[in-house]
């Protein structure tokens, strides 16, 4: 089993790399140019001078190879510098966003702690609720229950975040003036007040989030739920003894995660990703909107970082996602039996 | 009054400031929060007319500051002139800005700006001469305006050429002379100032704080503005008017517009078939080459509804491709609101383009009126898409339209064909303004050698690649002439040529638009310099 | 009685086909007939749901929107459903594919949507269009994008499924009677993955018409001229509070659509588990 | 004094058109024990079912009163399901016919069983734990901590159902109610656990309802026997009446059944068809499940593959069909290599070599008709599924042709079984492997089963391998008999030469068990 893990970690590794240069080449041949915020008026050769500044005279895999060694060996060097006080970066040129110039790794930490706060409790709350209405409407099937959950979950997977962001705060930010529209991500908490604002701004975001979440987790559980309680060893459990809750809660649930895990961990890179619309409805300026911006400018070597660390939240991701299952379901981790011919 | 008296003021600038360093980015949302810290040696006022700010006179010919042979000019600062840290503002660090900006590899933004400057003297510690490479009849580039201010030596000297990039430190917090200096930058996301404690005029700033918002889009600004008060100024709000007038009717602030040269326009693509971009893209429609047809398909607009439906009384139609300063606008195409369907038919049948095989279409020979109409992805740009599709409908053209993402229209990307250069269609709508007062690299933009090609690298603004040696001879006497009056007269003709044989139709001339509080005192939106250039005589007004 | 939730789901869903489809035939304003003089107009007789800012009268526009957001809706869900369980069930199956499988969703979940779709768009659009001619070759493009983008969610979850079905006797039993892989697929394996496959296909029709809008706002769906149901209500949101219903009814459109598709859903996945077909069949014998 | 009540009770499964069970009474007092016998289909698993409300969907009609409980009588069929759940496992106890399915798939066995445990007798984890260990050691699993670790589909058929067996034993139920417990157990180990049962009997006063076909098995729990037919109770009585003096047809029948005669001689030198060389299958890390056999079956011969719970039989059988992977050795059929044959080559052998397996139920699709599955091997090679064929594939193996729109779960342990015999006999193979497929059957049925192979392998030249703990059914069916112990062949003989002088203590162990004259109480 551990020897499969590192196996699997192992193999995540060149994964990675394949990945982040697939990256690099997409965002090489996709249209965009870092230029084009200027205004019309800057002359050619003043671009030409500005692109030249920003490293773009290099040949493009010279620059993916300089990236690599930035990501892979200076900015985890700086990084240990910062937390111990070493200087072993000194000097080293880290990777600089064209926008701000300035590293690209303090524009990401600088982000990170919003989307966290706000991606990190919507999945939660998303996903617990999810678990939840989908194992409810599964055990009162075509009940009341299962009936709302299913227009809920509708409303949540076909109203996109932008039109119920804007519902939310016409109604609760303008009409009723409880929250406020605009997050201030320079918000410090310090005392009961500070902390109520911060719960106040983000509550709007966290319900947007969540809701989607919700709508996709449920459908999934409900499905899977139903197929469980299906089988004959719910019935004998049931003949055992064990309350349902337990039932329910202990043996149906698990059996039935070995689906919705992949569900959940296709979604969780988020929370470090962010979550483009709805960062920038509530100005909520995480990662999320931090990729926008930076797409939108060509700031390449941003996006790039981003799509990267994106990129091997995914990969953990799944790799926890598949880890958890074989945890789950010990076939599922089960080395090879089916022969050839398969 | 006392300095600081008004407490904080919140600026929601929704596209945020990247950097505080206009040397680094031309960008407006940086050259804008730049201005809280960073002063130029002269401003524009919102009307266009040049101010003298950290100079104490703006030099010409009249006052000697400008030289005979158009190939210096002189800068006096005001007396007492002081940095934000205490240590005093010299000549010195006008000549450093010129050579920061100049410094091989430093990638600035405004290297145009200092292009023909040829040398700095500093005969003493308040004045700079600036000398020119050539005779420059327009000697105002440099520090004059929010893009080009005067950097402090000090700070900056270690961060010359290449190395410019990597001075984080110095770019996210430049030292100024402006009523504010900065606290904490996060860029793309806020910015908090303090009031400059040294700052030159007594009493101001009246706000002791700015926090600098970014984030969300231009609706959530609006509406922090207008309808829940939780910020104070909100920038670039384009939004339509409805939106804009339901939110203004809350209340709580009222929507401010002013007026410089951007004007929404349309391109016709006049290129030779053989100079299409490349061979998969069609050659452009032939019956764009038909002054008739230009001019049909212009009459056929209604440019009072477009301004009125698209930006309501942040716009106000265009008859001039070059709209203003007053001086430099042209009065010869008025009357240009008027739609006139039945001219342009009329136009049309007499210039032999009918429909003669009855499909709705008129045609000549083989070409048929029939369009690809292109434009960035826009609410507004679709709407009037939509508007043209419509009324060329009813003359007789045929529109298929097509929106392509802003950042590929704009990106000039060699390799995309959807960029504005390559003008991959017929006709295509995108704004464009002039960003000096003098119009003369605006209007330089039409010569023949302008024209985007293959050569060189689908650069230049003349996208529809219009030609004509009449235009170019005009231009090459505007560049030698001197005297804002004969300027003018010479852009207005330019002007006239561009209108008159329909090479751009001017559909709205737009604003910048933003909100302030009604709380806040002193707001005059400019839109020649930055928004935020008088913001320490902003204050708080009472209830 | 145990069905009444599969037909509610089917009755909706005709109720909208048929609203896109036989609705024009009996509206006489089409899409983008525009009424200058009522522009923002509420609701009235002549435009019982309005008219938008160009005076544009907004059922017309919803029913023809609804035409192509659910062609491409059903489209777009039929492709990534395809590439999906494709790989899902392949990689599910096979351990030899497995793990490349499972590592190009990684790639594509990886890859920033953004430039892949300008990529993708850029090379494709005129080889398609020259193919099919313009309007096909729009449709499958768009069709094939959202595809594209959003079949690694299906293949991830079925993936898990048919790995622990591919463990299982039924599967030995199949296949020692010589089941060929398509009849595995066909009698096995889809059946007991009915239930997420149901869920994806509802979640995917829904994504796929909102993710048409996105689309089309990057220059890359259909032109701006036709208002598709996302679209409609990318415009009408910032119209909430003076005029509600251009953005409350596409977005209904929307839901109902989802809804319908959940619903049906359901009963797709218990047709596969069997329990109604027997019952039904023993009622016959009777 | 009695512990259940049981009156008139009737099962109408939702869908079907007649009852399952059919107003049957049955009166059970502490530490007795009843044996519920009957055909296949009878109505014995409904009628147990239903008295653990296990069956929601059916109709039931009666009163079943549980005299078990502190407070006076309780009808379990009408209790809340709350109050009922609360008597399930602790008071009542029950083991399913299907052990694979039964068992939780994604737990490991021993918490399985420690759940319901310390849910119901309050005991901590390590109490629990001393107390599952033994319980398994004494239900025979030689190595109870490996067992107890293992999850469900790690463990062999008969392991899993003695698994089951000591989930429903854990928190010492008054009443077990036991559904063919021993069914895909060898001899010694059904001997132990009957005396296991005993034991419980006679020290906590257990009572006991044991379903099964197996005559010795009822024989030797004694007490009292009820016999089924068609969801009536048509016979009831002490054990040594019912079976030594018969009186309803039925139950003559069953016990008439059981006496099997032997099988005639073998088919001599016949051509090898089947022949396993060195063959070794390792399952992930493990140790070898099957190591180093070597095993040739000729054209209409019948072997008999016997051996010890859990010592690789049905491993072994999986590797012969190529269903699991070698790690060593070939398998040859025809002289052809099945790990190197080719797609299509491979194709043509698989249609020659079938398989019943042991566990009908996780073999079938439960989302596919009975009907539709047996025709499924024909579709696969081309060949005509119509239901007149299907009817007859039904009809071969004595199931009702109206079970075929029925799904598996929809029909009774031994209908399932026969429907998987039928699915294996619908290509018409050349060689059959039968792991117990006739454990599950009644004596009648089995014995109708076996006179088909028979008659297959007299008219095609069918060649069997069975797979069996039944010593009885080998002798009965078998030309040779292989005994395995721990993976290997440990002997090989001629059945009547090994039946008469077993030479290794293996298959002494399982003849002996046997032999033995079955104790009468
Ligand atoms: N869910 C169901 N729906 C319809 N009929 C059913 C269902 N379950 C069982 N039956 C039928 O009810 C009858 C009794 O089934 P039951 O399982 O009680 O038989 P059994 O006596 O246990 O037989 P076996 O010894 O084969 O297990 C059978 O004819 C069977 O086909
Ligand atoms: N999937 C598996 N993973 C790990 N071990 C397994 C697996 N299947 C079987 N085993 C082990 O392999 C050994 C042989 O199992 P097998 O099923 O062949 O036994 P068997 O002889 O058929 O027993 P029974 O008569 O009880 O069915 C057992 O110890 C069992 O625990
Ligand atoms: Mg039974
Ligand atoms: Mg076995």
């Amino acid at each position: 089993m551990r020897s499969r893990t590192l196996a699997r970690i192992a193999i995540a590794l060149p994964t990675l790399l394949v990945i982040w240069a697939a990256i690099f080449a997409l965002l090489e041949a996709a249209p965009g140019d870092p230029m084009a915020e200027l205004p019309a008026t800057i002359p050619a050769e003043v671009r030409e001078a500005m692109r030249e500044a920003l490293g773009l005279g290099q040949a493009a895999p010279l620059r993916f190879a300089l990236w690599l060694e930035q990501m892979l060996l200076i900015e985890p060097a700086v990084a240990i510098d910062a937390l111990l006080g070493t200087s072993l970066a000194a000097g080293e040129a880290r990777i600089l966003s064209w926008q701000t110039r300035g590293p690209v790794m303090a524009l990401i930490a600088q982000r990170l702690p919003q989307t966290l706060a706000v991606m990190g409790g919507a999945y939660l709350i998303g996903t617990l609720a999810a678990i939840w209405l989908g194992v409810a409407s599964a055990r009162r099937r075509r009940g009341a229950l299962d009936r709302a959950g299913a227009v809920v979950a509708s409303l949540g997977y076909a109203l996109p975040p932008f039109f119920t962001a804007a519902v939310l705060i016409y109604v609760f930010g303008i009409s009723l003036g409880w929250t406020p529209t605009v997050y201030d991500t320079t918000l410090d908490v310090t005392d009961w007040a500070s902390f109520g604002a911060q719960m106040r701004q983000m509550i709007l975001p966290i319900a947007v989030l969540s809701l989607q979440t919700t709508a996709q987790i449920t459908r999934y559980m409900r499905a899977a739920m139903l197929d469980t309680l299906e089988r004959d060893h719910i019935r004998a459990a049931r003949a055992h003894g064990l309350p349902e809750r337990r039932v329910i809660w202990h043996r149906a649930l698990r059996n039935s995660l070995v689906p919705v895990v992949p569900v959940i961990a296709l979604g969780a890179p988020q929370i470090f990703a962010g979550a483009i619309i709805t960062e920038a409805i509530f100005g909520v300026n995480g990662v999320g909107q931090l990729l926008v911006t930076s797409l939108r400018q060509a700031d390449l070597p941003t996006v790039q970082t981003i799509a990267a660390l994106a990129a091997l939240a995914i990969v953990l991701a799944n790799l926890a996602s598949d880890i958890v299952l074989g945890w789950i379901d010990p076939r599922l981790a089960a080395p090879e039996t089916a022969p050839r011919n398969a | 009054e006392e300095r600081g008296r008004d407490g904080m003021v919140r600026l929601l600038y929704w596209q945020a400031p990247s950097t505080l360093n206009p040397y680094l980015s031309g960008g407006i949302k940086d050259v804008e929060a730049a201005s809280l810290m960073l002063e130029p040696l002269a401003r524009l006022s919102p009307e266009g007319e040049m101010i003298p700010w950290l100079a104490a006179e703006i030099p010409s010919y009249e006052n000697g500051g400008v030289s005979e042979d158009m190939r210096s000019i002189r800068w006096e600062l005001k007396p007492g002139l002081v940095w934000s840290d205490g240590s005093p503002v010299t000549s010195a660090d006008i000549a450093f800005t010129h050579a920061y900006c100049t410094a091989p590899g430093s990638g600035c933004a405004q290297a145009a700006k200092f292009r023909d400057i040829d040398r700095i003297e500093t005969p003493d510690a308040a004045t700079a001469i600036l000398h020119f490479t050539e005779a420059k009849p327009y000697p105002y580039a440099a520090f004059v305006g929010p893009q080009t201010p005067i950097l402090q030596a000090a700070q900056f000297a270690d961060c010359m050429g290449p190395k410019a990039p990597g001075c984080t430190a110095q770019n996210f917090a430049p030292i100024g002379t402006g009523p504010f200096k900065v606290t904490e930058f996060r860029p793309g996301d806020a910015a908090r100032l303090v009031a400059n404690d040294a700052f030159r005029a007594p009493g101001q700033p009246a706000f002791a704080e700015v926090l600098l918002k970014g984030g969300g889009d231009a609706m959530a600004a609006g509406r922090a503005v207008l309808e829940t008060g939780e910020f104070d100024y909100a920038w670039n709000l384009q939004l339509s008017p409805e939106i804009l007038g339901r939110m203004e009717a809350s209340g709580r602030g009222q929507v401010v517009a002013a007026f410089s040269t951007l004007v929404e326009r349309l391109a016709f693509n006049l290129r030779e078939p053989e100079a299409a971009p490349s061979d998969a893209a069609p050659a452009p429609n032939a019956a764009l080459a038909d002054v008739s047809v230009r001019r049909a398909l212009t009459l056929a607009l209604d440019r009072g509804l477009m301004a009125e439906i698209g930006y309501g009384k942040t716009g106000r139609v265009a008859c001039n491709i070059l709209p203003g300063p007053p001086l430099y606008a042209s009065d010869a195409n008025e009357g240009c609101a008027q739609q006139d369907i039945e001219g342009a038919r009329a136009l049309l049948d007499g210039s032999g383009w009918i429909d003669a095989d009855g499909d709705g279409v008129r045609e000549r020979g083989d070409t048929e009126l029939e369009f690809v109409f292109q434009t960035s992805t826009n609410a507004v740009r679709q709407d009037f898409q939509a508007l043209a599709k419509e009324w060329w409908g009813q003359i007789g053209a045929k529109t298929e339209l097509r929106a392509v993402d802003a950042s590929v229209f704009f990106g000039n990307d060699a390799a995309s064909p959807d960029t504005l250069q390559k003008f991959n269609a017929d006709i295509q709508m995108y704004a464009g303004a002039s960003d000096s007062p003098d119009p003369e690299a605006y209007l330089s933009g039409w010569s023949c050698d302008s024209a985007p090609t293959a050569e060189n690298g689908w650069s230049g603004q003349n996208v529809g690649a219009w030609c004509d040696p009449a235009y170019d001879a005009l231009l090459e006497r505007l560049s030698g002439t001197a005297g804002a009056m004969d300027r003018a007269a010479l852009a207005r003709t330019l002007n006239d040529m561009l209108v008159q044989q329909y090479v751009v139709v001017p559909l709205v001339d737009r604003g910048r638009v933003s909100a302030h509080a009604n709380s806040l005192g002193g707001v005059r939106i400019n839109a020649w310099d930055s928004e935020l250039w008088n913001i320490a005589e902003w204050h708080r007004l009472p209830e | 009685m145990r069905d009444r939730g599969t037909y509610a789901g089917g009755g909706l869903m005709g109720a909208i086909v048929l609203f896109v489809l036989a609705g024009p035939l009996l509206w006489p304003l089409g899409p983008s007939e525009m009424d200058l003089a009522a522009r923002n107009a509420g609701a009235s007789l002549a435009h019982p749901l309005g008219t938008d800012q160009l005076g544009r009268d907004m059922l017309a526009r919803l029913m023809a929107g609804g035409r192509l957001s659910l062609a491409t809706g059903f489209a777009a869900m039929a492709v990534a459903l395809l590439v999906g369980a494709g790989v899902g069930i392949a990689a599910g199956l096979s351990r030899r594919l497995d793990a490349p499988l499972m590592r190009l969703t990684d790639l594509f979940l990886s890859l920033p949507v953004l430039p892949l779709l300008l990529i993708a768009a850029t090379l494709f659009r005129a080889p398609l269009a020259a193919r099919f001619g313009a309007e096909a070759g729009l449709f499958i493009l768009v069709a094939g994008l959202i595809g594209l983008t959003s079949w690694m969610a299906p293949a991830r979850i079925l993936r898990g499924e048919v790995r622990g079905l591919s463990q299982s006797d039924m599967i030995r039993a199949a296949r020692s009677t010589g089941t060929r892989l398509p009849q595995m697929i066909g009698r096995h394996i889809l059946p007991a993955i009915a239930g997420s496959l149901g869920v994806a296909a509802a979640l995917g029709v829904a994504s796929a018409i909102l993710m048409e809008s996105a689309l089309s706002f990057l220059g890359l769906g259909f032109p701006s001229d036709i208002a598709s149901w996302g679209r409609l209500l990318h415009e009408g949101t910032p119209h909430l509070g003076s005029h509600p219903g251009r953005a409350l009814w596409p977005g209904a459109l929307i839901s109902a659509v989802a809804l319908a598709a959940t619903l049906m859903g359901d009963g797709l996945r218990d047709m596969a588990s069997g329990g109604r077909r027997a019952a039904r069949q023993a009622r016959h014998m009777v | 004094m009695s512990l259940l009540d049981l009156s008139d009770l009737s099962v109408l499964h939702r869908g079907a058109v007649a009852r399952a069970v059919d107003g049957a009474s049955i009166r059970l007092g502490p530490g007795e024990s009843l044996s519920l016998i009957g055909a296949s289909g009878a109505g014995k698993t409904a009628l147990v079912s239903s008295l653990l409300g296990l069956l929601p969907k059916a109709d039931i009609a009666g009163r079943a009163l549980w005299h078990g409980g502190a407070g006076g009588p309780v009808d379990l069929l009408s209790l809340p399901p709350r109050d009922l759940r609360a008597l399930c496992g602790r008071e009542i106890g029950m083991v399913f016919q299907d052990p694979a399915t039964a068992l939780d798939p994604v737990m490991r066995i021993g918490a399985q069983i420690t759940e319901p445990m310390r849910l119901h007798l309050g005991l901590d984890a390590r109490a629990a734990r001393a107390r599952v260990l033994d319980l398994l050691g004494r239900i025979g699993f030689p190595d109870a901590a490996a067992a107890f670790d293992a999850y469900p589909h790690q463990l062999s058929g008969g392991m899993r159902q003695r698994a089951s067996i000591a989930a429903a034993l854990a928190a010492s139920p008054r009443l077990l109610i036991a559904d063919e417990p021993v069914s895909a157990l060898d001899a010694p180990l059904r001997a132990g656990i009957l005396d296991l049962l005993d034991e419980l009997r006679r020290e906590t006063g257990m009572a006991l309802i044991c379903v099964t076909h197996d005559m010795d098995v009822v024989r030797r729990l004694g007490g009292r026997a009820a016999v089924m037919e068609a969801g009536r109770i048509v016979e009831e009585g002490a054990v040594r009446d019912i079976l030594d003096a018969p009186r309803h047809p039925a139950t003559r029948a069953l016990i008439a059944a059981t006496a099997l005669d032997t099988a005639p001689d073998g088919p001599g030198k016949a051509a090898p068809l089947l022949r396993i060389d060195g063959l070794s299958v390792r399952y992930g890390a493990g140790p070898l499940a099957v190591s180093g056999t070597d095993l040739v079956l000729g054209r209409g011969e019948t072997l008999a593959l016997v051996g010890a719970s859990g010592s690789g039989k049905s491993t072994l059988a999986r590797a012969a069909l190529g269903l699991e992977r070698a790690a060593e050795g070939r398998v040859l059929l025809d002289g052809v290599d099945m790990a190197r044959a080719g797609g299509r080559q491979m194709r043509a052998l698989r249609a020659r070599i079938q398989m019943v397996f042991q566990d009908p139920v996780t073999s079938l699709d439960p989302r596919r008709s009975l009907g539709r599955q047996v025709g499924d091997p024909l579709r696969n090679y081309g060949r005509a599924a119509g239901r007149d064929v299907i009817a007859e594939l039904f009809a071969q193996v004595g199931l009702p042709a109206d079970l075929m729109d029925r799904l598996p779960r929809e029909v009774s342990g031994g209908q399932r079984q026969r429907a998987a015999i039928a699915r294996a006999l619908a290509l018409g193979p050349d060689i059959l492997v039968v792991d117990e497929g006739l454990s599950a059957l009644d004596s009648v049925q089995a014995a109708g089963i076996l006179a088909l192979l028979r008659r297959l392998q007299a008219t095609r030249g069918l060649a069997l391998l069975m797979i069996t703990h039944d010593i009885r059914v080998a002798r009965a069916a078998a030309h040779r008999i292989a005994v395995m112990e721990a993976g290997r062949i440990v002997e090989e003989a001629p059945t009547r030469a090994l039946l008469a002088a077993p030479s290794h203590p293996a298959s002494a162990a399982l003849l002996g068990a046997h032999v033995a004259p079955p104790e009468r109480v």
